[in-house]
C-alpha cells in the first residue's frame, strides 16, 4: 500500500508535465482548431531559451557576479553548516540562484513568445482560409524546421539547468513505508497545476474565452461579428509557447536537455486525444491518469512497457468514447 | 591507381546523438591534415569525407553507397550498430570495405559473419564483464542493471546475467528506461527498493545517467553507480559538477582506453597534444574520449595500410583485414596501458576508472582486465 | 408503397416525433410540411435509416424494414435528397450521378482494379444509361464535367435530385427540394417533380415550406407539429384546417392579396 | 496543333491515356524506367529501389488518406508486419517463391488492416490519427517482444533474405530493381483503375460525404474495413519488397517517423490522385539526398562544415513542405495538370 | 449609407462573379436585392462585409463606401465596429456555443465604441431566444436560429445590417414574423438593411427599393411598388400568370419565357 502510494506521486507528479504541455496543444485547438504537432519543439526551445538565459548569459563576461550566483552574507552565513543533499543546503543553494532562475524565465518566456508569434505570422497565417489539415501537416513541417534550427544555435547538451525550486528530498512514512519526493518535483507540479487552472478559468469564464472559442468553430463568422481574429490566433500561440516555455523549463531541469524533449511533446498528443480535443478537464483527467498508470507500469512490469501505456490507453479510451472522456461531439444534423 | 586514398563517415550531427556526432567529427578533419603533413600514407595522400546520418541506419547506407560510387574507398567509419548490421552482409566481392565504427555490439565482433568490420575496443557484453568482474574482486554481492530500452543498451544484458550468475552475484533489479528524458523518480523508487550494491548503467550517451545518479544521491541511496564507455565522458561529468553540483562524485565505470590526460609513457598522446596545440594554440589539453574511439579506429586502419604496403601486397579489403587480424602485441602509443592483441576483430580488455568532482578526473581503480 | 406506423423517436428530451403513422400511396406524391422542428427532417431519417424510431415500425414495399441498415433500403430502392445539400463536393457532376448508380452495378474490387473487362462493360453501360435517362432529362449536359462545388445552390439542387434518380428509386424523399429558390427556378423543380411522376410512376415524398408549391403539386399532405401529425388529407382540405392555418401557415396569403 | 480531343464512345472518354501527348509520355517514363539500371550505380539504384518501395505504400496510404477520408499516422506498422511477414515466411519455409511470400505478406498486413480499421467504425478525423498512430506503437511493441524474437529478431533487428526467382538469387540492388519496379507498375495501374470504377468511386463518396454515400446503397461499415485492408495490402507489399531490398530490418525503421515520412510523400504529392504519390514520394525522398550532394560538393566532405550545414539541411526540408502547403496546396499533381493543360492547348495556351 | 460603384469581383482570380454593379443604399432605407442563384448576391454581401478575401475571392475594379468611408480593404472585424453588421447565408450559428454564449461573441462589435451590449433589446424582440439562452445553439429550431443570427447581429448596434436569404428553409409563418421584426428594427433602431431575398413577396412587404441583379449586373431597380408593377417580375419572381392571378405549379410549361430585360 504505501509503495502504491509512492508511486501514485510519482504518476501525478509527471502528470501536472503532461498536463501543463498538453494546455498548449489544447490552447492552440481551441483557437485554430489546429493541432500543432511541432508543439513538444516549442517546448524544447523553451528549455534550449532557459539554459540559455539562465546558464550561459550569467557566465557571460559583461553580466555581475551577482546573477550567476546571489551570495548575500546572511545566506552565506544560513549555509556555512549545513551538510550536503539537506533540505537547508538546497534551500540555500536555490536562494543563491534565483535571480538566473528569474532570467531564464523571463527570457525563456519572451524568446519563445516572440518565435510564436513568428510562427503564426509566416507559416500559419498565410494558410488562413486553407484546411485544417493543411495547416496541421505544416506543424509537421515546423518540426523539422526547429529541430534544425536548435542544433544549428546550441550544441549544448546535457546540460544541467537550474531547478525552478529549492530541490530537497522529502521523507515521511505511510503504510509502513517509507516514501519520498523531491520538493522541486511538488513545486514543479503547483505551478503546472497553477497555469492550467488559470487558464481554464479564463476561458471558460470570460469574454475571451467566448472569442476563442467562436474563433475555432467558424473564424468568418467570428471575423464578421468583430472579433480581431488574427489577433485571436496570435494570443493563442502565445498562450502555447509560454506555458510551452515553463514546460521546457521544467523538463529540463528533471531530465536535462536533450532534441528528446521534442518527441517527448509528441507523445503528450495521445493523452490530448484521450481527454478530448476540446476539452481542458479532459486533459487534465487525461494526464494524470496517463501519469499515474505509467508510474504503476514502470513498477509493476517495467519500462518497456511503461512507454506504450499512453497508446494502449487513448485507443481504448476512444474506442468507447470516441470524443475522448470530455470531448464535445459535433452535432451533425442531417 | 589510385592518387589518394579515400576514408569517408557517416557520423550523427543531427537527430539524438547529435552531441556525440559533433564532438568526434572535427577529429577526422584533423586525422586528414595530420596524416597529409607528414606525407600521407605510403606516399599518397588521404582524403577524409564526413556525411551526417541522423542516426537513422538507413541514411548511413545511402552516405555510405555514395562514397563507394565516388571512386575506391579504403575505409568507412559507420554511426550505429543498426548501419553496421545493415550493411553488414552487404559486403562482399566489389563491394567490400574494411569499416569501423561507433558500435560494440557484441554481434559485430564476428570475423565469420562479419568479415570486414571491426571494433577498436571490447564489446559492451565484454565492458559489463569487465565490470562484473571488478565487482566480484571487490566482493559485492548485489547489483542492478539499469539501461535504455535500445538495441545499445539491451545489448550486453542477457551475457550480463550470465556471468553474474557465473560469479555468485545476484542481479536484484533490471531497470528498462528510455533512452533520454527518463523518468527519473521512478527509477529511483525502484533503484531504492532493490538497494543494490552495484548499478551498472547501460545504454546512455549524454543524458539519464547523471539525471539518475544525481536523483539517487539526493535521496541518499548508497548503491555504487557503474558506466559503460558512453557514460563515461570526463567532459560531461564535469559539466554537471560545474552546473548541478558534486553527486557524481565517487561514480565508476569502464574505460578500454588510457585518458588523454593520462600521458605517461604515451608517446602517441603526446605527439597528438603538441599536434593539435600546433594548429590550435587554444586547444585545453584534454581530447574526449569519443575522439579517441574515432581516432583509434583510423590509427588501427592506418596501420594496417601501411603493413599492407610494406609487404608489397595490393590494398585489398582482405589484405587490410588480414593485417588486421594479424595484430598481435601492439604498442599503441597511449591508448592502452599495455600491448594489445585484436582478436575475433576487437581488442578485448578495460579497465574501471572512478570519477573525482574535486580533481574532475577518472582515475583508475582496477588494472587492466582482459576478457 | 410506404408506411409508417406509431413510429416515435425523441433526442434527449425533444420528441421529435410522437406516434406518427401515414402511408405513402404508390406513384402518388405525398407531402409532409410543418412548422420548422416539428418533425419532418427526422421522419425521412427514420424512413431512410439514419436514426431508428424508439417505437413503431416502417414498411417498405410489402417489408417491414424497421432496424434495417440505411445502404440496406437503398438497395431496396429508396432515394432521397437533403435539406442541407450532400453532395460529393469533389467530384463532378457526372461522377455525383454515376454514385447514384451503385447498387445496381456488380463489380466488386478486383473487377475494378483489373478494370479491362467486365468492370469496363458495366461502366460504359452506367455510362450510357445516365447520359439518357438522368442527364437529358434533368437538362444537365452543359455541366456535367465541372466540379459540384462550383457551381450555383439551384443547379445542386438539380445534381442531388439527378443522382438519387440514377437509383431508380422506387420511392424518392425530397427535403426541401425548392428551399432557396426563386419563382422560375421553383417552377422548373415542380416541373421535374411532375414529370418523375409521370414517367416512372415514383411514389415521391415531399417536405417544403414553399406552400404555393405543395399545394399544387401533391396528392396528398400531412401536417407535423411538435412531432404528431395534426393534419392529413387532400391540399384542399388541409389548407382550410384552422389549426393547420394556427400553427404553420399563419395568415400570410391575405396579405399578400392587399398589394 | 491540336484543338480538343474528340472522344466518339464513352469508353474512350473515360480512358486514362487519353491524348497522344500522354500516351508518348507514358512510353517514355517506362523506357527510361527500363534502361535506368543500365546506367546507373548502386546509389542510384539504392536510392531507385527505396522510392519504389515507398511508392507502393503511399498509393496505399492514399487509398485510405486521398480517397476514403480516413486520416492515418500509423501506416508504417503495415509496412512492418509486411517485412517481418516475409522474415517469418522465410524462416519457416526457407525457399518460398517471392511471389508468394508476396502474397502472403499482403494477406496478413490486410487482415492487420482490418483489425486497425475497426475503430474508424466509430472514430474519425484527429481522433482516427490517433489511434492508428497508437496501433503501430503497439506493432512494434510486439515485433520487440522476446517471446517473438525468433521470427523477429527483437529489439535488435534481423538480417533478411533475398529474393530467389527460378533459382536465380537477387543479391544486386540492379537485379532486385527489376523485380520491385514492375510490381510498383502494376499495383500503380490497379490504384488507377479502382479509382475509376464502381468501387474506389464509393470510397470516394465516402470521403466527401459519408451520410450520403449511405443513402445511395453504400455500405461504411464493409467500405471503411476495405478500405483500410488495402491500404493496408499496398504498404504490406510494400515491407515484402523492403525486406527483400534490404539486408537487415530494425523495429525503429517502421516507426512514427516512417508512418509520417509517408504522410508527407502524400501531402507533397497530391492526395486523391493517382499519380500524387509517385511525385510526392520522388520528391520527398530525393530532396534530402540532393540537399547532401549539393552540401557535400560545397563543403568537400569536410567535418567542420558539415556540422554546419547539416542542421540546415533539415532546416531546408521544412521549410520545402511548409513552403508547399502554403503556395502548392493540392500538390505537385497541380503542377502536372497545369503543365498537361498548356500541352493540350497549345499553342493557344497563355 | 453604402454606395458601391462599378463593383467587379472574382474568385480564385479566374471565377468572374460581379461584373460592374452599381448599387446603394440610404439611411434607415431596407433595400432588397433579388436575383437567380448564382447571380452573386451573398458575394455582393461578401464583398462589402470584408469577407471575401477568406474565400480566395478579391476585389477587382471599384469602390465600396460605408458611411463616406472607402471599405474596399477593410477587415471584417474592424467594419463590424464601425456598425456594418452581416447576418450570413445559412446563418453560421456558433453550434457548439450556447445560445448567450453566440450573443457574447458578437459583443466584440462593439469595441472601441462607448456602449454597452443590450441583451434585453434582443429578447425582446425574440422572446424564444431568451427562454433558451442556456441551451446549445446546435439544437435550435431553424426559426430560432434566424433569430439568433438576426440578434447577434442586433447586439453590435448594428447602422447597416447585410441579411442574407433570411427566408431560407423558414415555414411561412415564422417567414412573416421575423419579416415583421425585421420591419420593427428598421423602425425602431433606425438602421438600414440590405436585404438578399428568394422570396419575393416576402422581401417587398418590408422593403423600400429594390435591385434585380442577374449575372452580376443589376438588371432591374426601382421602388418596391414600381417593381411589382413589372410583368417580368410578376412572372419570375412573384409567381403570377398572366392574368396577374396566382398561377398553378401545374400549369409551368416546358419551354421559357424571354425575359424582357434580357432583351
Ligand atoms: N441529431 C439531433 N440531435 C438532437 N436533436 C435533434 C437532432 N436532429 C433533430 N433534432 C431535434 O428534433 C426536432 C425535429 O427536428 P427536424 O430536423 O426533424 O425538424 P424539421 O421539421 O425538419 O424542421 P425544418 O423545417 O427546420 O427542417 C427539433 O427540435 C430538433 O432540434
Ligand atoms: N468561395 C467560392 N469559390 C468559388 N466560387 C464561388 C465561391 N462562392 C461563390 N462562388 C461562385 O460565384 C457565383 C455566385 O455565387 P453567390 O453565392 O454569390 O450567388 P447567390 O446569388 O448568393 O446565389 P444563391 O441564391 O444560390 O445564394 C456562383 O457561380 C458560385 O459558384
Ligand atoms: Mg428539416
Ligand atoms: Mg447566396
Amino acid at each position: 500500500m504505501g509503495q502504491f502510494v509512492q508511486y501514485l506521486i510519482n504518476g501525478v507528479i509527471s502528470g501536472g508535465i503532461l498536463a501543463l504541455i498538453a494546455l498548449g496543444i489544447v490552447s492552440v485547438f481551441k483557437a485554430t482548431k489546429v493541432v500543432n504537432f511541432a508543439h513538444g519543439h516549442l517546448i524544447l526551445f523553451g528549455a534550449y531559451f532557459y539554459f540559455t538565459f539562465a546558464v550561459m548569459l550569467p557566465e557571460a563576461a559583461f553580466m555581475p557576479d551577482w546573477v550567476r550566483s546571489w551570495e548575500p552574507e546572511w545566506l552565506v552565513a544560513y549555509r556555512a553548516d549545513a551538510p550536503s543533499f539537506s533540505p537547508k543546503a538546497a534551500i540555500a543553494s536555490w536562494i543563491s540562484d534565483v535571480p538566473r532562475i528569474l532570467l531564464g524565465l523571463a527570457g525563456a518566456l519572451a524568446a519563445n513568445a516572440l518565435l510564436a508569434l513568428l510562427i503564426e505570422r509566416l507559416v500559419m497565417r498565410p494558410l488562413l482560409g486553407q484546411s485544417t489539415f493543411a495547416m496541421i501537416l505544416s506543424t509537421v513541417g515546423l518540426i523539422w524546421v526547429l529541430e534544425g534550427s536548435a542544433g544549428l544555435i546550441w550544441t549544448a547538451e546535457a546540460e544541467q539547468v537550474p531547478s525552478l525550486g529549492p530541490n530537497f528530498p522529502i521523507r515521511f512514512e505511510l503504510f509502513g513505508a517509507n516514501l519520498f519526493l523531491f520538493s522541486g518535483s511538488l513545486f514543479n507540479l503547483l505551478i503546472a497545476l497553477a497555469l492550467f487552472a488559470a487558464l481554464m478559468l479564463v476561458l471558460r469564464y470570460t469574454r475571451s474565452g467566448v472569442a476563442i472559442r467562436a474563433t475555432a468553430e467558424d473564424q468568418s463568422t467570428a471575423y464578421a461579428m468583430g472579433i480581431n481574429v488574427p489577433r485571436v490566433f496570435s494570443s493563442a500561440w502565445l498562450i502555447a509557447s509560454t506555458t510551452g516555455a515553463v514546460a521546457g523549463a521544467i523538463l529540463a531541469t528533471r531530465t536535462g536537455l536533450s532534441p528528446a524533449i521534442g518527441l517527448f511533446g509528441l507523445s503528450v498528443l495521445a493523452v490530448v486525444l484521450m481527454g478530448g480535443l476540446d476539452s481542458f478537464a479532459g486533459v487534465l483527467l487525461a494526464s494524470m491518469l496517463i501519469g499515474v498508470l505509467q508510474a504503476m507500469t514502470q513498477w509493476k512490469l517495467g519500462g518497456e512497457y511503461a512507454e506504450i501505456v499512453p497508446y494502449v490507453a487513448v485507443l481504448i479510451v476512444i474506442l468507447i468514447r470516441p470524443h475522448g472522456f470530455l470531448g464535445q461531439e459535433e452535432i451533425e444534423r442531417i | 591507381e589510385t592518387k589518394q586514398w579515400r576514408v569517408a563517415a557517416s557520423l550523427p550531427m543531427t537527430g539524438p546523438f547529435a552531441t556525440a556526432g559533433q564532438l568526434v567529427a572535427p577529429a577526422f578533419a584533423e586525422f586528414e591534415q595530420q596524416v597529409n603533413d607528414s606525407g600521407g600514407i605510403g606516399g599518397r595522400p588521404i582524403k577524409v569525407e564526413v556525411e551526417d546520418s541522423g542516426y537513422i541506419p538507413r541514411n548511413a547506407l545511402a552516405n555510405f553507397q555514395r562514397a563507394m560510387a565516388g571512386g575506391d574507398l579504403h575505409f568507412y567509419f559507420g554511426d550505429s550498430t543498426g548501419f553496421m548490421e545493415l550493411v553488414g552482409p552487404t559486403l562482399e566481392g566489389d563491394n567490400a570495405v574494411m569499416m569501423g565504427s561507433t558500435s560494440f555490439a557484441s554481434s559485430l565482433a564476428n570475423p565469420a559473419e562479419r568479415p570486414y568490420q571491426f571494433m577498436a575496443g571490447p564489446t559492451y557484453e565484454d565492458q559489463f564483464e569487465i565490470l562484473l568482474k571488478d565487482i566480484a574482486d571487490k566482493g559485492g554481492k548485489t547489483v542492478a542493471f539499469v539501461y535504455s530500452d535500445t538495441e545499445f543498451g539491451r545489448d550486453p544484458i542477457e551475457h550480463g546475467r550470465k556471468v553474474a550468475a557465473d560469479l555468485g552475484i545476484e542481479v536484484v533489479l533490471e531497470e528498462v528506461t528510455k533512452a533520454e528524458g527518463a523518468d527519473i523518480e521512478n527509477h529511483v523508487t525502484k533503484l531504492a527498493q532493490a538497494n543494490p550494491e552495484y548499478t551498472i548503467l547501460q545504454g546512455y550517451v549524454t543524458g539519464v545517467w547523471p539525471q539518475l545518479i544525481g536523483g539517487a544521491r539526493a535521496f541518499g541511496l548508497q548503491t555504487q553507480f557503474m558506466g559503460t564507455f558512453w557514460g563515461m565522458e570526463k567532459v560531461i561529468a564535469d559539466r554537471v559538477t560545474d552546473q548541478a553540483g558534486p553527486f557524481l562524485d565517487g561514480y565508476q565505470g569502464v574505460m578500454p582506453y588510457r585518458y588523454f590526460y593520462d600521458q605517461e609513457d604515451a608517446p602517441f598522446y603526446q605527439q597528438l597534444g603538441a599536434y593539435k596545440k600546433s594548429i590550435n594554440p587554444d586547444f585545453p589539453g584534454y581530447v574526449v574520449t569519443w575522439e579517441l574511439e574515432g581516432r583509434l579506429n583510423l590509427e588501427l586502419w592506418k596501420l594496417c595500410m601501411n603493413r599492407v604496403i610494406e609487404a608489397d601486397k595490393p590494398v585489398t579489403p582482405d589484405n587490410l583485414m588480414a593485417e588486421l587480424r594479424a595484430i598481435d602485441n601492439w604498442d599503441s602509443g597511449g591508448f592502452f596501458g599495455q600491448p594489445v592483441d585484436v582478436v575475433d576483430h576487437k581488442i578485448g580488455q578495460g579497465r574501471v576508472y572512478r570519477y573525482s568532482a574535486d580533481s574532475k578526473l577518472f582515475t583508475p581503480v582496477s588494472d587492466w582486465i582482459q576478457v | 408503397m410506404l408506411s409508417v406506423t406509431h413510429a416515435s423517436l425523441a433526442f434527449g428530451g425533444i420528441r421529435a416525433l410522437d406516434d406518427v403513422s401515414f402511408t405513402a400511396e404508390t406513384g402518388h406524391i405525398t407531402a409532409i410540411i410543418g412548422p420548422n422542428g416539428a418533425g419532418k427532417t427526422s421522419l425521412f431519417n427514420i424512413i431512410s435509416g439514419f436514426y431508428q424510431p424508439q417505437s413503431g415500425s416502417i414498411h417498405f414495399d410489402g417489408t417491414d424494414i424497421t432496424g434495417m441498415r440505411a445502404d440496406k433500403r437503398a438497395a431496396m430502392g429508396m432515394a432521397r435528397t437533403f435539406q442541407n445539400i450532400a453532395l460529393f463536393r469533389g467530384m463532378t457532376v457526372l461522377d455525383n450521378i454515376k454514385l447514384g448508380g451503385h447498387t445496381r452495378l456488380r463489380s466488386g474490387f478486383w473487377s475494378s482494379g483489373f478494370y479491362y473487362g467486365a468492370a469496363r462493360r458495366e461502366e460504359a453501360a452506367l455510362r450510357a444509361d445516365i447520359e439518357r435517362d438522368v442527364i437529358d432529362f434533368l437538362e444537365l449536359d452543359h455541366i456535367r464535367k465541372a466540379p459540384v462545388a462550383a457551381l450555383p445552390y439551384g443547379l445542386q439542387k438539380r445534381v442531388e435530385l439527378a443522382r438519387a434518380l440514377a437509383m431508380r428509386p422506387k420511392v424518392l424523399l425530397l427535403d426541401e427540394p425548392v428551399a432557396g429558390m426563386n419563382r422560375e427556378e421553383t417552377e422548373d423543380m415542380a416541373r421535374f417533380i411532375l414529370d418523375i411522376q409521370d414517367r416512372w410512376e415514383t411514389t415521391i415524398l415531399l417536405v417544403e415550406h414553399d406552400m404555393g408549391m405543395v399545394m399544387d403539386i401533391s396528392n396528398k399532405v400531412i401536417v407535423l407539429n411538435f412531432g404528431r401529425k395534426i393534419a392529413d388529407g387532400t391540399p384542399d382540405v388541409v389548407q382550410r384546417q384552422p389549426d393547420v392555418i394556427e400553427a404553420y401557415l399563419g395568415t400570410s396569403e391575405d396579405r399578400e392579396v392587399t398589394v | 496543333m491540336i484543338t480538343g480531343h474528340y472522344k466518339t464512345r464513352y469508353t474512350a472518354d473515360e480512358g486514362i491515356w487519353s491524348t497522344w501527348p500522354k500516351q508518348a509520355g507514358l512510353v517514355a517514363a517506362l523506357v527510361a524506367l527500363a534502361v535506368l539500371p543500365l546506367i546507373a550505380n548502386n546509389y542510384v539504384l539504392l536510392l531507385a529501389g527505396q522510392i519504389a518501395i515507398f511508392i507502393i505504400a503511399v498509393v496505399g496510404l492514399n487509398v485510405l488518406v486521398g480517397y476514403t477520408g480516413l486520416m492515418s499516422l500509423g501506416h508504417g506498422a503495415f509496412f512492418a508486419i509486411g517485412a517481418y511477414t516475409t522474415v517469418a515466411v522465410h524462416h519457416e519455409f526457407p525457399n518460398t517463391f517471392p511471389l508468394i511470400t508476396l502474397l502472403i505478406s499482403i494477406a496478413v498486413a490486410a487482415a492487420f488492416g482490418v483489425l486497425f480499421g475497426l475503430p474508424s467504425l466509430r472514430v474519425k478525423g484527429l481522433y482516427l490519427a490517433v489511434a492508428t498512430l497508437s496501433a503501430n506503437f503497439i506493432v512494434l511493441f510486439l515485433i520487440r517482444q522476446e517471446w517473438l524474437a525468433e521470427w523477429t529478431g527483437g529489439v535488435s533487428g534481423t538480417e533478411t533474405p533475398n529474393a530467389v526467382l527460378f533459382g536465380y538469387e537477387l543479391r544486386s540492388q540492379r537485379a532486385q530493381y527489376y523485380f520491385i519496379v514492375p510490381i510498383m507498375l502494376i499495383m500503380l495501374l490497379f490504384a488507377q483503375n479502382l479509382f475509376r470504377t464502381r468501387f474506389g468511386r464509393a470510397l470516394i463518396a465516402i470521403r466527401d460525404k459519408d451520410y450520403s454515400a449511405e443513402i445511395l446503397g453504400i455500405s461504411l461499415y464493409s467500405h471503411k474495413l476495405k478500405s483500410f485492408a488495402i491500404s493496408a495490402a499496398y504498404c504490406g507489399a510494400a515491407g515484402c519488397l523492403w525486406a527483400y531490398f534490404f539486408p537487415a530490418i530494425l523495429p525503429e525503421d517502421f516507426g512514427l517517423n516512417m508512418s509520417i515520412t509517408l504522410v508527407v510523400c502524400l501531402v507533397a504529392g497530391g492526395m486523391g490522385r493517382t499519380l500524387g504519390p509517385v511525385f510526392g514520394t520522388v520528391l520527398i525522398l530525393l530532396v534530402p539526398e540532393i540537399l547532401k550532394i549539393v552540401f557535400a560538393n560545397v563543403t568537400d566532405g569536410d567535418a567542420n562544415a558539415q556540422m554546419l550545414f547539416s542542421p540546415m539541411r533539415d532546416i531546408a526540408f521544412g521549410v520545402l513542405i511548409i513552403g508547399f502547403l502554403i503556395f502548392e496546396p493540392m500538390g505537385l499533381v497541380s503542377i502536372w495538370d497545369r503543365f498537361w493543360r498548356f500541352v493540350d492547348r497549345w499553342p493557344f495556351s497563355k | 449609407m453604402l454606395t458601391i460603384e462599378n463593383l467587379e469581383v472574382a474568385y480564385f482570380n479566374a471565377i468572374q462573379v460581379l461584373k460592374g454593379l452599381t448599387l446603394s443604399v440610404d439611411d434607415s432605407e431596407v433595400v432588397a436585392l433579388l436575383g437567380a442563384n448564382g447571380a452573386g448576391k451573398t458575394t455582393l454581401l461578401k464583398a462589402v462585409s470584408g469577407l471575401l478575401p477568406l474565400e480566395n475571392g478579391a476585389i477587382g475594379e471599384g469602390r465600396i463606401r460605408f458611411q463616406d468611408q472607402l471599405i474596399n480593404k477593410t477587415p471584417p472585424h474592424e467594419l463590424a465596429r464601425a456598425g456594418l453588421l452581416h447576418v450570413r447565408e445559412g446563418r453560421r450559428i456558433f453550434t457548439e456555443m450556447s445560445v448567450e454564449e453566440n450573443l457574447i461573441s458578437a459583443t466584440y462589435a462593439l469595441t472601441g465604441r462607448d456602449a454597452q451590449p443590450d441583451f434585453e433589446a434582443v429578447y425582446n424582440y425574440f422572446p424564444q431566444l431568451k427562454d433558451r439562452a442556456r441551451q446549445t445553439a446546435g439544437l435550435l429550431s431553424g426559426g430560432e436560429l434566424q433569430m439568433l443570427a438576426i440578434g447577434r447581429a442586433l447586439i453590435g448596434q448594428p447602422r447597416l445590417i447585410l441579411l442574407d436569404e433570411p427566408s431560407l428553409g423558414l415555414a411561412p409563418k415564422i417567414v412573416d414574423e421575423i419579416f415583421d421584426i425585421i420591419a420593427r428594427i428598421n423602425q425602431e433602431q433606425n438602421v438600414s438593411i440590405l436585404l438578399v431575398e428568394q422570396n419575393a413577396n416576402a422581401a417587398f412587404r418590408i422593403a423600400h427599393r429594390g435591385y434585380i441583379l442577374e449575372g452580376g449586373k443589376v438588371v432591374l431597380e426601382g421602388s418596391v411598388a414600381d417593381l411589382r408593377r413589372n410583368p417580368d417580375i410578376q412572372t419570375f419572381y412573384l409567381g403570377l400568370g398572366d392574368q396577374e392571378d396566382k398561377k398553378s405549379f401545374r400549369d409551368v410549361k416546358h419551354y421559357k419565357r424571354r425575359k424582357r430585360w434580357l432583351a
